[in-house]
C-alpha cells in the first residue's frame, strides 16, 4: 500500500472511531468544546505516531528474532505507558504552554485503545518502519478529524433542547452513530479505485 | 521451549527495569512542583460547580484557595461542614455562621388574582419581560413567571405548578444565590432554611392600590404586627416582613391575615414535587 | 378613549415579513409535487403507496413525538416534507416497511433526539434514507421500469448510473461517453427520446448520442421523485422566485461538481482529461433533487454565503468521489450527510464580517 | 434604479405603506385639555424638573433643565398650571418622572406672528447655545441633544454634512411632507448647522419613493444658490440609519462603536434642521413636532403637527378614531417603534408616529425553533450573525454574545422582520445588552 | 540513587515473574495453536480435494490473484488438477479463497477461507451454497462474473453483493485460466 | 461483601452508569456469543488483576504504579489471548484485535486504581466479579439487540446438533443491517444509556 493509501484507509475508511471503534472513551468524553478536542487531538496524533513507530521495532528488532511475539500485549503496553509518561515530563520542560494545552489529555492516553490498536494493527498489516509511522499519524488524523467534528456539533447541540434522558452522553452517542453512518460513504472501492 | 522462557523473561524483565529506571530518573529529573493541597481541596468540594463562589468551578475555587489564600467560607452549596474540612486542610481555622439559608419566591399571584396590563409576546425570560413596561403584570413587584430563576438553578430545585406559579425546593437549595441573582423584580429573596412561614408578596404599593390589582397580595393592614406578639411580624414600606430571629407562635398571625398572603414553608415543597421544565419555544399551530 | 383595548406589546420590529417556517415548508412541498406526480404515473400506483406510508408514518412519528414532549409542531409541515422527501428517494417497488422505517428513524431519532426541527444537525430525510440504503441495499437498488420503457417481460431494469458502474468495471472499449455507451449496450430508450435527440442533432449540428431527453424528462428507472429534472427544475423556479432558496448551495455544488465532472469524467471511459459528459451527470442520480432540495435544507446547511458556497462545494466534490470512484452509483444523499456533520464547524469558522 | 447609492451589507424591504399619509398636508393638530409631559424625552440623563403641583406655567416656559453635559432642556408645550408630577412609563419601556399640565390661560406664540431673526451675525457658541437652550435633540428617534451633536471635538474638521431626508421606516410621511411643504425654511435650517460645523460639502439624502421632495428640495437649493448635493438613494431599510446613510451617501464606513465625526461626518435628520430653524429664526423652544397618524387600525390617517405632551389617544380621535380594533398601537416607525398598553401615553420630543396596526399587517405567527435559514445573517446591516447571538444570549452566555458583535447592534429590527422562526431577536439583543450592563456594574 | 535503583528493580521484578509465567502458559498453548491452524487447512484442503490426493505445495511468485497451489493427483498418482490458494478483491477488501481446478480450467470447488465482507450481503459467501453458482463452469462455460451471466433466480439469490460476487469470479477465473495454461505440470 | 458484588451489577454499571470500557462493548456485540467470550476474558482479567493488585499494593512504588498494574493486566491478557487461541479460535478470530485492547479497557485500570489499591484481596475478588459480571450482562444485552435486529440471528455456543443460531423468523430474511454496523453499535448505545438515565432518574425520585 502506498503512503497515500494508508493515509487515506486511516482517516476516512478505517476511521478509528467511526468504523473500528477504537478510541471511544476520549472522543466522547473529551469532545464537549472544540478547544480541548483539538487538544486531545494533536495529543492522539503525536503519541500515535510515536508508538506506532516504537512498537515496530520492539516487534522487529526484540519480539521476531527472539521468537516471542506472544509477548507482544505485555510489551507494547509498556513501551506506550511510558512513552506517553515521558512524552508528558518531556513537554512539561520543554513548553509550558504546550503542557497546558495537551498535557491534561496525555494521561487519559494510555488507556486510550486506538494508541495499542494502531500498534497491533501496524504488525498485523506487516508495514515497515516508515509505513507504521504514517499509519500512526494518519489514524491521529483520522481521530483528530472524527472528534473535531463531533466538537462542533456538540457545541450546537448545546443550545438546542433536547430530550432529558438524552442529554450528555446518549445525545452524543448518537450523534457519532449518524456520523458512522455518513462515513460508509468511504469504502474500500474507494482506495482501490483511486489508488489502484 | 526452555530457550523461549529465557528469552521472554530476559527481555520483558531489562525492558521494565529499563523503563522503571528511565521513568524514575526523568521524574526525578524533570518534576515540576504542584501543590497537591489544590487536588485535596477539589475533592471536597461538591462538585455542584454553581460559581457562587465566584470562581470558574469548584477547581477554580481550590485553586484560589491554595494559591491566592481566597477566604474559605465562599462555597454556599458545602456550608460549614466544607469549609471547616477545606480549613483542616489549610492548617487554618474558620468562623462559620450557622443557619443555612435558602430562596425563596414571595409572590403567590397569577392570572385569578392578578390583573394584568397587556398581553406580553416575547421572550419566555424575566429580564426580557422587564424591557417592557417592567412586565405584564399591573403590579410591578411581583413574579413575572418567566422562569429565568428556572433556568440558571444548577440543581433544578425550582419549578413550577400548573398556575404557573414558581417554587423553590429548599431541600435541593444549594444556595448558591444565581436566582436571586438573575431576578429582575427581587421577589426571590433569601429566607432561613427553618423558616415556618414566609409572606408571600413583595409590592411596596401601597395597600389600596395593591388590593386593586391582586387578590393576594399584601395590604400592609398592619393585622400581622398586632396578632404576633413576638412572631417578628414588622410592616415597612406597605409590606409585610418576618424577623426570622424571633421564634414566636406566628399562626394567628398566618390566619388572621386577611389577603392570606403568609403561607408556610411546607406548601412550597409540596407544590413542586412535579418540576415542569420550561419549554422556550411555544410553538402551535 | 373610554373602552379599555386589549392590545398585545412587543418587542420591535412590530411587522414581519409574510414568510413563516410553515409557510417555508409548504411552498418547498408543492414545489416538488409535480415530479412526485409524474413519478406515480410512470411507475404506477405503487409509488403512490410508497410516498403515502413514507409521509404517513412520517407526520404519525411526528405526532407521536409531539405527544411525548408536549410540542405542537405538526402544522409546520416539516414532517411532511420530510416524508414526501424520503418516498420521494425509494423505488417503486420497494417494500412498503422500508420507507416506514426510514420515516420513522428520520423523524424520531434524526430529528426529535435533537430537538425537533432546528435542533438536527443532519438532513432527517437523507439520513433515514442512508440507514434504510445499507439495512436494505438489494430492496433499495430494485427498480421498476417506467411505462414508456416497459416490455413486456421486463419489469425491472437499472438505472442509467447503475448500469455504468457494472458495466464499466469491466469494459475495455472505447465510447465518446456515458450516453453512448447506454446506447451501445441497449440500455432502453423512448422512441420520443430518438426523435428530440435526432432534431437536436440536426438542428444544432450537435453528434449527441440518445437518452439525454429520456434523462432530462426523467423516462428512465429511478427513485420516484428523483428522475424528472425537468419537473424539479420547474419547481425550482418557484423557490428562486419567492426566495426560498438561495444561489449559493445549488450553484457552488453544480458548478464543482460539473468542473470535476468535465476534468476527470472521461477517464473512465478511456478518454483524456477535460472529456467528462457534464450534462448527463448532473441530470442523472438525483443531482437536481439533491441540489435544489435538500443540500439546501436550512437547518442542515451553513448560515452564512461564504459558508454555505464551502458546503456546496464539499458536496459537489464528495458527490464526484462517491460516484466516480466508489462502489455506490449516486452518491448524493451520502455527500450531502458527510457536509451535514461539518456545519457546525463551518459555521464555527466562517463568521460574517462586521462592518463596523 | 441603476447606478442609485445605497449601503452595501444586509438590509430588508419591508412594504412601505406610505401611500397612507403621503399626500396629506400637515395640519395643527388639536389641543387637548391636559398635557403630560415627561421629563426623559431624550438619550442621556433625565432632566430635572423645575416645577412643583400648583405652579402657573406660560406657553414655551422652561420646566425641565438639562442636568449634564448628555441631557435636554424641556419647555411647557402649552400655558396652564401643574396638577401632578408622577411617574408614568414612556414607550420605550423607561419609567420617567412626568409634569401633568391643565390647559388654562393665555398662549404666548399661538396665532402670533413672529419676528425673523437675523442669526447671521451670531458666533458659533451663540447658535450652539440657542439650540441647547431650546431643548432641541435628534427628532429622528434617536433623540441625542442636537447641541451635543454639533460641537466639533477640537482638532477634527467636519467634511461632510449629510441631511437625512431618508425616512426608511415604513408608515411614517412626516420627514416627506416637511422636505415638501417645508424646504425653504430645511435650507434654512441647512444653513445654520453649516454656519456651526462648517462643512466642506453638504449632502440630503433622499429615498426615491419621495420624487417630489427629491425635486422641492432641488429647486430649493437651486433658487437659493446653495450648494446643497441632494442625493437620491435606492429603496432599503435602514438606510435612515446614520451609518447606512454614510455609508450610502459618501462611500465612508463609521468604525464599530465609533461617532460618525471620527470621518468627519455630521448628520442630521430634516426634522430637526427644521427644529433648528424655528429655535434660531423664530426663537421657539421645541414644543412641538411633525408626525404621522396612520396604519390600517386608524380611520383617516394624517400628518399632524402636535405639541410634545399631547396624550395619544386625542391624536387618534383626531384621526376619526378606530377603524377596527388593532392588534397594537405603535409609537415610532413600525421597524423601531415600540408598541404602547396606555393609550394616554404622550407625544414626546422622539415620537415620529403612531400607528395602529391590525393583525394583517402584523403578520404574527406561530413562533418556531430556529431554522438556521440565514436570512437575518444576511439582513443585518452591521454584518453581524444575529441567531448565533441570540443563543448565546438565550443560554446566559452574554460574554460570547459580546464578543461577536453584541454591542454593534443597533436594534434596526431587519432581523426580527425576516425571521420565518418569529424569533424576537430584537429582543433577546436588548437582553443581552441589558444583562452585560448589569454585570459591568456589578463588576 | 538508591530510590531509582529500587523502583527500577521492583518494576523489573513485576515483568520478571509476568514474563516466565506468560512463557509457561505459552509452552502449553502453542503448540496447540500449531495444531489447530494446520487442522482447519487440512480440513480446507480436505473439502476442496474433492476426494482426490493433495500434493506439495507450490509458490507463485508473478501472479496478482494465484498465491500458490498444490497439485491434485488421483489414485493413480496422475494429475488431475490443482488447488488454489487466491487472493480476490471484495468490497471490503481482499478475500482468501481456495479453489480445485480441474487441469482443464473447471472449477470443481470452492471455500471462502477469510474475507471482511458486509454481514448480511457479501458475506453470505462464506456459506458453501453460494459458491454453487461458480462450480463446473470454467472449461466449457465462463466463470460468471456478473450478475446478468446468472440465471433470474441465482441473480436474486445474491442479492446487491455484486461486488464479492464479482470479486471470487474474478479470482477464479484467474485460477481457471492459470490451470489450463499450464496443463499437467 | 455482596454489595462489593452487586454494585457493578446496575447501581455503578461500568458501561451503561460509568460509561468506561466501550471500545470492545461497541467492537464485539455483533454476535451475542461474541460477547459472552469477551465477558468471561474481562473477568478473568478484571479477577486476576484486582487480586495481584490488591496482594501487591504494598509492594509497588508510587512512581511505576501505572506501570505495574498495566504490566499484571497485560500479563492476564496474554494468557486469556493465548488460551482462547488455543482452545476456541473461531471466537479468537471474531473477537479479533479487541482481545489484546482489553488491556486497555478503562475498566480493568480503572477498578485496579480506583478499588484494588485501596482494599483488601476479598473485596476486590467481589469488585471483580461484580464489575466483569455487570460489563458482561451490559455487553449481552447489546449484543442481544445488535444482533437480533442487525442480523436477525442469535448466536449461542454450537451444542450438539443444534448449531448454535437462533433464526428469528421475519428478521431474519430482511435484517436491519445497519444495527450490525459501527452506526448502529453507536445509536444503541446511545439509545440504551438514554434509558438508563431514565430509568434511574425515575428510581431516584
Amino acid at each position: 500500500m502506498t503512503y497515500i493509501g494508508i493515509i487515506i484507509t486511516f482517516v476516512f475508511i478505517n476511521n478509528f472511531i467511526l468504523t473500528q471503534f477504537l478510541g471511544l472513551c476520549p472522543f466522547i468524553g473529551v469532545s464537549k468544546n472544540i478547544e480541548s478536542a483539538v487538544g486531545m487531538g494533536f495529543a492522539v496524533t503525536f503519541v500515535m505516531a510515536l508508538a506506532s513507530l516504537a512498537t515496530w521495532a520492539i516487534q522487529n528488532f526484540i519480539l521476531v528474532p527472539l521468537n516471542i511475539e506472544f509477548l507482544q500485549t505485555i510489551t507494547f503496553i509498556l513501551v506506550i505507558a511510558s512513552l506517553v509518561q515521558f512524552v508528558e515530563l518531556v513537554i512539561q520542560n520543554i513548553s509550558p504552554a504546550l503542557y497546558k494545552a495537551l498535557g491534561i489529555y496525555l494521561p487519559l492516553i494510555t488507556t486510550n485503545c486506538a494508541v495499542l490498536g494502531i500498534a497491533i494493527i501496524s504488525v498485523q498489516s506487516k508495514f515497515n518502519a516508515l509505513e507504521s509511522f504514517v499509519a500512526g499519524f494518519a489514524a491521529g488524523l483520522g481521530f483528530l478529524l472524527a472528534i473535531l467534528l463531533m466538537s462542533a456539533i456538540r457545541t450546537k447541540l448545546d443550545s438546542e433542547w433536547i430530550p432529558k434522558p438524552f442529554r450528555g452522553i446518549p445525545i452524543a452517542f448518537i450523534t457519532g452513530g449518524l456520523m458512522a453512518l455518513a462515513f460508509m460513504a468511504f469504502d474500500k472501492a474507494l482506495l482501490t479505485n483511486l489508488i489502484g | 521451549m526452555l530457550l523461549k522462557i529465557v528469552f521472554s523473561f530476559l527481555s520483558v524483565t531489562l525492558l521494565g527495569g529499563l523503563l522503571g529506571v528511565g521513568l524514575a530518573v526523568a521524574a526525578k529529573l524533570l518534576a515540576v512542583k504542584k501543590d497537591e493541597r489544590i487536588g485535596e481541596v477539589e475533592s471536597i468540594l461538591p462538585g455542584a460547580n454553581c460559581g457562587a463562589c465566584g470562581y470558574p468551578g469548584c477547581s477554580g475555587y481550590a485553586e484560589a484557595v491554595v494559591n491566592e489564600g481566597a477566604s474559605l467560607t465562599l462555597c454556599s452549596p458545602g456550608g460549614a461542614e466544607v469549609a471547616e474540612k477545606i480549613a483542616k486542610i489549610m492548617g487554618q481555622s474558620v468562623e462559620v455562621s450557622a443557619t443555612k439559608m435558602v430562596a425563596q419566591v414571595h409572590c403567590r399571584g397569577t392570572r385569578d388574582t392578578s390583573k394584568y396590563a397587556f398581553d406580553y409576546n416575547g421572550l419566555a425570560d424575566c429580564n426580557a419581560m422587564m424591557i417592557l413596561y417592567g412586565g405584564d403584570k399591573e403590579c410591578k413587584y411581583g413574579c413575572l413567571q418567566g422562569g429565568s430563576c428556572i433556568a440558571v438553578c444548577p440543581v433544578d430545585a425550582i419549578g413550577r405548578d400548573e398556575k404557573n406559579r414558581i417554587w423553590v425546593d429548599k431541600d435541593r437549595c444549594i444556595s448558591c444565590g444565581k436566582c436571586i441573582d438573575v431576578c429582575p423584580t427581587n421577589v426571590m429573596k433569601w429566607v432561613p432554611y427553618d423558616a415556618d412561614y414566609i409572606v408571600a408578596c413583595n409590592s411596596k404599593d401601597k395597600g389600596a392600590k395593591t388590593r386593586k390589582y391582586c387578590t393576594v397580595g399584601c395590604i400592609a393592614c398592619k393585622i400581622c404586627e398586632k396578632k404576633s406578639g413576638d412572631g417578628g411580624f414588622i410592616v415597612e414600606d406597605f409590606l409585610a416582613h418576618i424577623e426570622y430571629d424571633m421564634k414566636g407562635d406566628r399562626t394567628a398571625a398566618v390566619e388572621s391575615c386577611p389577603a392570606k398572603c403568609i403561607i408556610s414553608t411546607k406548601t412550597a415543597k409540596a407544590e413542586i414535587d412535579e418540576v415542569k421544565e420550561t419549554v422556550k419555544v411555544n410553538d402551535e399551530s | 378613549m373610554s373602552e379599555k383595548l386589549n392590545l398585545l406589546v412587543e418587542s420591535s420590529p412590530q411587522i414581519h415579513n409574510s414568510d413563516s417556517t410553515a409557510s417555508i415548508m409548504w411552498t418547498v412541498t408543492i414545489c416538488l409535487l409535480p415530479a412526485g406526480l409524474w413519478g406515480i404515473w410512470i411507475f404506477g400506483s405503487r409509488a403512490l403507496f410508497v410516498l403515502v406510508a413514507s409521509i404517513a408514518a412520517s407526520v404519525l412519528s411526528e405526532a407521536l413525538m409531539n405527544y411525548m414532549v408536549k410540542r405542537r409542531t405538526l402544522m409546520d409541515g416539516s414532517a411532511f416534507l420530510t416524508g414526501l422527501l424520503i418516498g420521494y428517494n425509494m423505488p417503486a417497488a420497494v417494500p412498503l416497511y422500508v420507507p416506514v422505517v426510514a420515516s420513522i428513524f428520520a423523524i424520531v431519532v434524526v430529528k426529535w433526539m435533537f430537538g425537533g426541527l432546528g435542533g438536527n444537525f443532519m438532513n432527517p430525510a437523507l439520513a433515514g434514507r442512508v440507514f434504510v440504503f445499507f439495512s436494505w441495499t438489494s430492496q433499495m437498488t430494485t427498480w421498476t421500469m417506467p411505462r414508456m420503457l416497459k416490455a413486456a417481460d421486463t419489469v425491472s431494469g437499472a438505472t442509467p448510473l447503475g448500469f455504468l458502474k457494472t458495466g464499466l468495471l469491466d469494459f475495455n472499449g472505447a465510447v465518446s461517453g456515458p450516453a453512448q455507451f447506454l446506447t451501445q449496450q441497449g440500455y432502453p430508450q423512448t422512441v420520443t427520446d430518438g426523435k428530440v435527440m435526432e432534431w437536436i442533432n440536426s438542428t444544432f449540428h450537435t453528434h449527441l448520442s440518445g437518452g439525454y431527453y429520456d434523462l432530462f424528462m426523467g423516462n428512465i428507472p429511478g427513485s420516484i421523485g428523483e428522475v424528472s429534472a425537468f419537473l424539479l427544475l420547474l419547481g425550482t423556479i418557484y423557490l428562486f422566485y419567492k426566495k426560498i432558496i438561495t444561489w449559493e448551495v445549488p450553484v457552488s455544488y453544480l458548478a464543482s461538481f460539473g468542473l470535476l465532472v468535465w476534468i476527470f469524467g472521461g477517464r473512465r471511459y478511456g478518454l483524456s482529461f477535460f472529456s467528462g459528459d457534464i450534462l448527463f451527470n448532473i441530470f442523472s442520480g438525483g443531482i437536481i433533487l439533491g441540489a435544489f432540495y435538500m443540500a439546501t435544507d436550512m437547518v442542515t446547511s451553513p448560515l452564512t454565503r461564504k459558508g454555505m458556497i464551502i458546503f456546496g462545494v464539499g458536496v459537489g466534490f464528495l458527490t464526484f468521489l462517491i460516484r466516480f470512484y466508489g462502489s455506490f452509483p449516486e452518491g448524493v444523499s451520502l455527500a450531502i450527510i458527510l457536509m451535514n456533520i461539518s456545519v457546525p464547524l463551518i459555521d464555527k469558522y466562517s463568521k460574517t464580517k462586521d462592518s463596523g | 434604479m441603476k447606478g442609485l447609492k445605497t449601503f452595501s451589507i444586509g438590509g430588508v424591504h419591508p412594504p412601505g405603506r406610505k401611500y397612507l399619509t403621503d399626500r396629506k398636508e400637515i395640519i395643527n393638530a388639536v389641543i387637548p385639555g391636559t398635557f403630560v409631559v415627561p421629563m426623559s424625552q431624550h438619550l442621556g440623563a433625565p432632566s430635572e424638573c423645575l416645577v412643583s403641583v400648583g405652579d402657573k406655567v406660560s406657553e414655551g416656559m422652561l420646566i425641565g433643565k438639562s442636568s449634564g453635559f448628555i441631557s435636554s432642556n424641556i419647555h411647557s408645550p402649552v400655558p396652564g398650571t401643574v396638577k401632578e408630577i408622577k411617574d408614568i412609563y414612556l414607550p420605550n419601556g423607561m419609567l420617567s418622572k412626568a409634569v401633568v399640565i391643565e390647559l388654562e390661560g393665555e398662549f404666548d406664540r399661538l396665532g402670533k406672528e413672529q419676528d425673523a431673526e437675523d442669526w447671521k451675525s451670531f458666533s458659533k457658541e451663540d447658535l450652539l447655545g440657542i439650540i441647547a437652550e431650546s431643548g432641541i435633540v435628534g427628532l429622528g428617534g434617536a433623540t441625542f441633544p442636537a447641541n451635543v451633536k454639533f460641537m466639533v471635538p477640537k482638532g477634527k474638521k467636519v467634511e461632510f454634512l449629510v441631511i437625512n431626508g431618508v425616512e426608511c421606516e415604513p408608515y411614517l410621511t412626516a420627514d416627506h411632507r416637511l422636505m415638501l411643504e417645508r424646504a425653504d425654511m430645511i435650507l434654512e435650517g441647512i444653513r445654520i448647522i453649516a454656519a456651526i460645523v462648517e462643512p466642506e460639502r453638504i449632502a440630503i439624502g433622499i429615498e426615491i419613493n419621495k420624487p417630489d421632495a427629491i425635486e422641492a428640495m432641488e429647486k430649493a437649493a437651486e433658487k437659493a444658490a446653495f450648494p446643497l448635493e441632494v442625493v437620491p438613494l435606492k429603496i432599503k431599510y435602514p438606510q435612515g440609519d446614520e451609518k447606512q446613510l454614510l455609508k450610502a451617501v459618501t462611500g465612508r464606513e463609521v468604525p464599530s462603536g465609533a461617532l460618525p465625526i471620527e470621518i468627519g461626518c455630521v448628520v442630521s435628520n430634516v426634522g430637526t434642521v427644521h427644529a433648528v430653524y424655528e429655535a434660531v429664526v423664530l426663537k421657539k423652544p421645541l414644543i412641538e413636532r411633525v408626525l404621522t397618524v396612520t396604519g390600517g387600525g386608524i380611520k383617516e390617517p394624517k400628518n399632524l403637527k402636535a405639541r410634545i405632551g399631547t396624550p395619544i389617544s386625542s391624536l387618534i380621535e383626531e384621526c376619526g378614531g378606530f377603524s377596527e380594533v388593532p392588534e397594537k398601537v405603535v409609537v415610532g416607525g413600525p421597524m423601531m417603534g415600540f408598541t404602547i398598553y396606555d393609550l394616554d401615553t404622550p407625544v414626546t420630543k422622539g415620537t415620529s408616529g403612531i400607528l395602529a396596526l391590525t393583525s394583517k399587517e402584523v403578520k404574527n405567527a406561530a413562533r418556531t425553533s430556529c431554522i438556521s435559514c440565514g436570512r437575518c445573517v444576511n439582513a443585518c446591516p452591521m454584518g453581524l450573525n444575529p441567531t448565533t447571538l441570540f443563543k448565546f444570549i438565550d443560554h446566559g452566555e452574554y460574554d460570547e454574545a459580546e464578543k461577536i458583535g453584541l454591542m454593534d447592534c443597533k436594534e434596526c429590527g431587519s432581523c426580527g422582520f425576516i425571521c420565518p422562526a418569529r424569533i424576537p431577536l430584537i429582543q433577546g439583543m436588548r437582553l443581552g445588552k441589558k444583562m452585560l450592563r448589569k454585570k459591568k456594574v456589578k463588576a | 540513587m538508591n530510590d531509582i535503583l529500587r523502583i527500577g528493580s521492583k518494576l523489573a521484578l513485576i515483568c520478571a515473574v509476568a514474563a516466565i509465567s506468560l512463557g509457561l502458559v505459552n509452552a502449553v498453548t502453542e503448540p496447540k495453536i500449531n495444531q489447530m491452524r494446520e487442522q482447519k487447512l487440512m480440513n480446507a484442503l480436505k473439502q476442496v480435494a474433492v476426494g482426490m490426493e493433495v500434493g506439495k505445495y507450490k509458490k507463485v511468485a508473478d501472479n496478482p490473484v494465484v498465491k500458490g497451489y498444490y497439485p491434485l493427483r488421483d489414485n493413480s498418482g496422475k494429475q488431475k488438477g490443482y488447488i488454489f490458494d487466491l487472493v480476490g478483491m471484495g468490497y471490503g477488501g481482499d478475500l482468501d479463497i481456495i479453489a480445485g481446478v480441474s487441469t482443464k480450467g473447471k472449477i470443481l470447488s470452492v471455500v471462502m477461507m477469510n474475507d471482511q465482507e458486509t454481514p448480511g450481503l457479501g458475506k453470505e459467501a462464506e456459506n458453501p451454497e453460494y459458491m454453487k453458482k461458480y462450480i463446473g463452469t470454467g472449461e466449457i462455460s465462463p466463470v460468471p462474473v456478473r450478475k446478468s451471466q446468472l440465471s433470474q433466480e441465482e441473480a436474486d439469490a445474491i442479492t446487491g453483493a455484486s461486488i464479492t460476487f464479482m470479486g471470487i469470479g474474478k479470482a477464479l477465473e484467474a485460477a481457471s485460466d492459470f490451470a489450463k495454461k499450464e496443463g499437467v505440470e | 461483601m455482596l454489595k462489593e458484588f452487586t454494585k457493578g451489577i446496575f447501581r455503578e454499571n461500568p458501561i451503561f452508569i460509568i460509561v468506561l470500557g466501550l471500545c470492545p462493548a461497541l467492537g464485539v456485540s455483533t454476535k451475542v456469543i461474541n460477547a459472552i467470550g469477551m465477558g468471561a476474558g474481562v473477568i478473568f482479567v478484571l479477577l486476576g488483576s484486582n487480586i495481584f493488585v490488591s496482594l501487591l499494593k504494598n509492594f509497588i512504588p508510587e512512581k511505576v504504579r501505572i506501570p505495574s498494574y498495566i504490566v499484571i493486566i497485560a500479563s492476564f491478557v496474554t494468557i486469556v489471548q493465548m488460551v482462547m487461541e488455543a482452545f476456541a479460535p473461531a471466537l479468537y478470530k471474531s473477537l479479533g484485535v479487541f482481545v489484546p485492547l482489553i488491556v486497555v479497557n478503562c475498566i480493568i485500570l480503572g477498578r485496579a486504581e480506583a478499588f484494588a489499591n485501596k482494599n483488601t484481596v476479598m473485596s476486590s475478588i467481589m469488585d471483580a466479579l461484580g464489575m466483569g459480571v455487570g460489563f458482561t450482562l451490559a455487553l449481552l444485552l447489546i449484543a442481544f439487540i445488535r444482533e437480533s435486529l442487525g442480523a436477525g440471528t442469535i448466536t449461542l455456543f454450537p451444542v450438539g446438533s443444534f448449531s448454535g443460531v437462533i433464526r428469528i423468523p421475519v428478521l431474519a430474511d430482511n435484517p436491519i443491517r445497519v444495527f450490525g454496523l459501527a452506526a448502529g453499535a453507536l445509536l444503541v448505545i446511545g439509545f440504551l444509556k438514554a434509558f438508563f438515565n431514565w430509568y434511574s432518574e425515575r428510581r431516584a425520585r
